[in-house]
């Protein structure tokens, strides 16, 4: 994997392969554990996020037999409860991570998440403040059917006050949610399932990533595949195919939705003069729209090709593989619509 | 904890329980135990996929309620809701093929096993969402007393679920307009892997029910002749004009929360204890030394329930995944609809 | 105000003056009752609907005195229960008609909505469909706070299965909500509160307009604005103002964003070459979004500017008038946009 | 129904209420009212405009409990919390000011009066959706509770948020956590413009809250001597480490949803006799003819706190509105974050 720096001005530590190697939700769960050990104000709630269980996906493996079920708390089924509760603590300074067991179940919350947690400080003119960390689970590309699969980062998104981490690499996820915790805004922390047991290296210690900051995960001069999460490998997958007909693909890792790193976005595509959004989110009235507009407006007459987007198909998701893998975006659809446009 | 079927030995409480009835609602735990068996077979072999919600311990209850419900009542169920999708009578093969993902199921393989319907026998919803079946029970309850028909609708949900906001708001106003509701509160002790204790400090479910100015009570799951009163007493309720109830079934889950999920935060004992006065045996035994059935019947029906669980998974596994064009229908009635 | 009937496949008749005066509440109001008259199994619930209070916007005055109670229903304050209960009846055949009484709750029933609204049709293989439709207000520009004042249709398109309609006049009010109550799959239907008492002629007795059908409201050849609901009036007094400047202006008034009126948008745009989309949701990953990609794809090469967006601004809506004001679009600073593209 | 204030004459329910307590209690409710009514008379005359929520009738309340709390205790509130936020001690300029949108406010005018809050004061939230506040206030109660101090939360709401499921969740959790929070029901009797009896079968809220395994009762709310007991037993029990308590205070609300809002729902009898027997001229007899305050005493309050009242809506006219490069500040500590 290819690393520019770019796209990183607040001096983003490059990915040292000496790294140790751990999954993805391992990553997470170091930002969480180095997150408590340093700041006494920092707790964990949600479901099943005690051991033995350690978080249905396992993020917060071993956090309450270390640092008690004071500070790791399991909750009733009750998400409203959950994040309310989150939002509560953090407007007297702790810094609370809350765990949304899917995100399709942020359907019973938003209502705590999009008019509390993203308009405290503003409707109190900034003198309070809700700096905390919602954790959810992200499936797709498993079976889970129409209600245990969908991205809605754009809900997120189109709400005033909340930022939107994806970590698409172990190394990612924990550098992210070390920095959403610390963050004194609410921030989305979305884990992709298909990602959760990927590997790859992992900076030991203290390790944080800007939010706002995308990444060229694969650097390339045709064109540039805008995206995040779940999609990275896909779009990295498709990018290795093209490579050996000779398109040469850049792959950029947003990372994060808000803060949206518009500079890396445009600069990239003004170099490429094209490119394609790829997202596991549907793709009407998707978060790709947003990018796509913004492209097709700030390079104007700049493009050779219009920008395309890879979304997930307008349909709730269905369960059998035959159709879900149809569903959704994956590296050879990708690739096909790249070759459209090199 | 009390052992949930303990109390079943005393004849007393099966007056109203007729042999026919009796043996009817054996078919129908029989059948739910062995289709369990058999899916869990093929998990295990690899024969098909899917996540499947375990119901062993859980058989008497829509058994016995199923008994007193006609084919236009209505049922909402949760993803652990395979016996009462079968106790509300969903043709097995079809369930099975929607488990399975195939176009012969009730979904044409788009639901999936968290997502079983099937109008015809009145199984309207199955939700995935914790909670998330009782608001729309209550407007199924709420057709009937519109239309002025005698149908009741039996909705189903776990312990677990009566955290959860849309429980309660959907108690309150069933109560309020009276709608022929019954609440069915499975409570096998645990919500995913946390157990009862751990997230409410509601002494009794059925106490706290009784503060939205309904009928309330806590009845042994397990226990079918008291199962089947208590669903006579609500359900004949419901059709009088008299109201919602809500019935605390007190069970146990005998597994984790989905086939191969660990169970080592459950008690080991407690959960020894409530397999060896598992439902489906215990009931079995009941009938045989209590109501005098022969056991040869027994054994007759099980023997044709096992073929037609075979028969069932033989035409799931035969069936076809749906066609690639099944992926955008059923989004509208209407396809020109659907953004391009 | 001139109508084309170009972008009128479906017969959409046309307004006739002579049509008795109306507000867009009246409409709304005619278009139930309407709905009633004809079939029995429709009926209302929400909160305050019954009278003598009619609804907090007015819409059922006089339905409960006429129907009776039994089929205009007040409700507790419980959103779930609700669209829940609406859910659960139209299972089974009945066409209700919730009312959530500001668009901003819809955060507390998003559940019903998304998760099951959208997907029942789907999920069970169209076994069962869900004939609700949705009535809300929305807010904004009234001094009601950053609680109170939000568009969300953002929310709503995302989600597929669900249909959107935003009528901006008496008449489409009508016309559109008698479609809605009458279609077979979930509506929602938003009264713009600030044009729900604004005057206009409205046809006397069943009158339906298809849904999917978007209204040129002004017929123009330089710059085309696509918009919907608030914006409209804003619009064409904007499109007035540069008449005056030899600006001609067409406004594309999109009626219903699900279905989306592709080929109205493609064709008007196709024509002017120019195009601003312009509605009260925040800009940011908005709806319009997904209408200025649209545009920018499949009309690449064809543009004269590239498509502006005009939406509300990135913060929660402010209560001082004076921001407010700021937060929203409006007349001047739409058509302050149009001239930099003209 | 019963009237509230009605008991209040007894005097032995007033022991623990000390004449200085009594006296400081009168000047809260005093201030409570005169600033409403001058409000009114400045919407009145068109001097300003608001969405005002009038709280004449509920003034006891919040004064009442006020007493029992410290400044770094927390209150959450709703749109109809300007009481709250006097007893709980929000400065009166910022408060007005607030409410007209100027940048002197609370929230520099970018809140409204929806949107009340001042950490200072303990003031946290004041939402506009109801029952919104529920779960964040035991969040607000489980800080103190891990940070092991004394203090304690309030929580107020009305009788018509008890249906929604975010109290129903909150509730739920209070008590699974003990953590040190007042429930605070404002029964005034109507949801916006739905009597309590048409939208709840409940008998008694109290009795529905005991459910969920914490304190409750029912208090007359425009009883002070009452209200001062009961407020006393529940925040002495949370800061002791007891848990929260469920308060239903009855009271009635002495108008319309809103200022300017129509009452023609409301039982003109019912609304006559409340108002004949409203708590702040009741209370004031009280203190005069059962604690022997004298008349000079509580009429020179009345004249101070007419003239802090005129002065802060002075300053709130005399304010600028806020700046227009106010727009995006405060959506993000760091500027930067917001998208273009
Ligand atoms: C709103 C929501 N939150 C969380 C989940 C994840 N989840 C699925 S099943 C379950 C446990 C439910 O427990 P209970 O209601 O007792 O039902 P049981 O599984 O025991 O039948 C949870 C938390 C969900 N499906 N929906
Ligand atoms: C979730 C939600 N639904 C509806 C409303 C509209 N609304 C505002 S106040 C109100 C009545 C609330 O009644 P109650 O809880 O008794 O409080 P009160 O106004 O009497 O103080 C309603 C329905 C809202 N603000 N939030
Ligand atoms: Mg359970
Ligand atoms: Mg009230």
């Amino acid at each position: 994997m290819t690393v520019t720096r770019a796209s990183e001005p607040s001096g983003n530590p490059p990915v040292d392969d000496g790294d140790p190697v751990h999954t993805l939700s391992e990553g997470v769960n170091q930002a969480m554990d180095i997150a408590m050990a340093e700041d006494p104000e920092v707790f964990l709630l949600g479901e099943d996020i005690e051991d033995p269980i350690g978080g249905v996906m396992k993020g917060s493996k071993g956090l309450s037999t270390k640092y008690g079920r004071q500070r790791v708390r399991n909750t009733p089924i009750a998400e409203q409860a959950i994040v309310g509760t989150a939002i509560g603590a953090s407007l007297v300074g702790m810094r609370p991570v809350a765990e949304v067991m899917l995100m399709d179940f942020f359907a019973v919350a938003m209502d705590q998440v999009a008019n509390h947690a993203a308009k405290l400080r503003y409707m109190s003119g900034g003198r309070t403040h809700v700096p905390i960390t919602i954790r959810t689970s992200v499936g797709g590309g498993r079976q889970f059917g129409a209600q245990h699969s969908q991205s809605l980062e754009a809900w997120m998104m189109h709400i005033p006050g909340l930022k939107v981490a994806v970590p698409s690499t172990p190394r990612d996820a924990k550098g992210l949610l070390y920095s959403c915790i610390f963050d004194d805004d609410p921030c989305i922390f979305m884990e992709t399932m298909s990602l959760l047991f990927t590997r790859g290296p992992v900076p030991a210690g203290r390790f944080a990533l800007p939010l706002g900051v995308a990444e060229v995960k694969r650097a390339g001069d045709d064109v540039t595949v805008v995206t995040w999460g779940w999609q990275v490998p896909e779009a990295l997958a498709a990018a290795e195919t093209l490579a050996g007909e000779g398109i040469s693909v850049e792959v950029l890792d947003l990372r994060t939705l808000v803060p949206l790193d518009r500079e890396a976005i445009l600069a990239s595509v003004a170099r490429t003069t094209r490119a394609v959004v790829v997202h596991a989110a549907t793709q009407f009235a998707g978060p790709g729209a947003e990018i796509a507009a913004l492209i097709s407006h700030e390079l104007f007459g700049q493009l050779s090709a219009p920008v395309e987007r890879l979304g997930a198909v307008y349909s709730p998701i269905p369960y059998a593989t035959e159709l879900e893998t149809l569903a959704f975006p994956e590296r050879t659809r990708i690739a096909d619509t790249i070759r459209t446009l090199a | 904890m009390e052992t949930p079927g303990a109390g079943m030995m005393t004849p007393e409480t099966s007056a109203n329980l007729s042999d026919d009835a009796a043996v009817r609602i054996f078919r129908t735990m029989t059948t739910i135990r062995s289709t369990e068996d058999r899916i869990m077979r093929g998990l295990g072999a690899g024969e098909f996929r899917m996540t499947y919600y375990n119901v062993r311990g859980q058989e008497a209850i829509p058994a016995a309620i199923g008994e007193h419900l006609k084919r236009d009542d209505y049922m909402v169920t949760t993803y652990r809701g395979m016996h009462d999708c079968i106790a509300k009578g969903i043709p097995l093969d079809e369930m099975v093929a929607e488990m399975c993902g195939k176009v012969t199921g009730t979904s044409k393989g788009k639901g999936g096993p968290m997502h079983l319907s099937d109008p015809q026998s009145g199984l309207m919803v199955t939700t995935g969402v914790v909670g998330g079946g009782l608001p729309i029970a209550v407007g199924l309850a709420l057709s009937s007393q519109l239309r002025g028909t005698d149908q009741v609708t039996v909705v189903n949900f776990g312990d677990g679920a009566t955290s959860i906001g849309a429980t309660h708001e959907a108690a309150n106003l069933a109560a309020l307009w009276q709608v022929p509701l019954i609440f069915v509160c499975q409570n096998n002790r645990y919500g995913e892997h946390t157990a009862f204790a751990d997230y409410t400090r509601t002494p009794s479910l059925a106490e706290r029910f009784k503060g939205y100015g309904m009928a309330a009570t806590t009845v042994d799951g397990n226990n079918v002749p008291e199962m089947f009163e208590a669903a006579a007493e609500a359900i004949g309720r419901a059709r009088a004009g008299g109201g919602p109830t809500f019935l605390e079934c007190l069970t146990y889950r005998l597994g984790g929360h989905t086939f191969g999920a660990t169970t080592e935060y459950m008690d080991p004992d407690e959960f020894a204890a409530a397999e060896a006065d598992e439902p489906v045996g215990n009931y079995r035994r009941w009938l045989i030394e209590t109501r005098g059935i022969a056991d040869a019947t027994l054994a007759g029906i099980e023997a044709e329930v096992t073929a037609e669980v075979e028969a069932a998974v033989a035409s799931a596994k035969a069936s076809a995944p749906p066609p690639p064009d099944e992926l955008q229908i059923d989004v509208f009635a209407d396809p020109v609809s659907v953004p391009r």
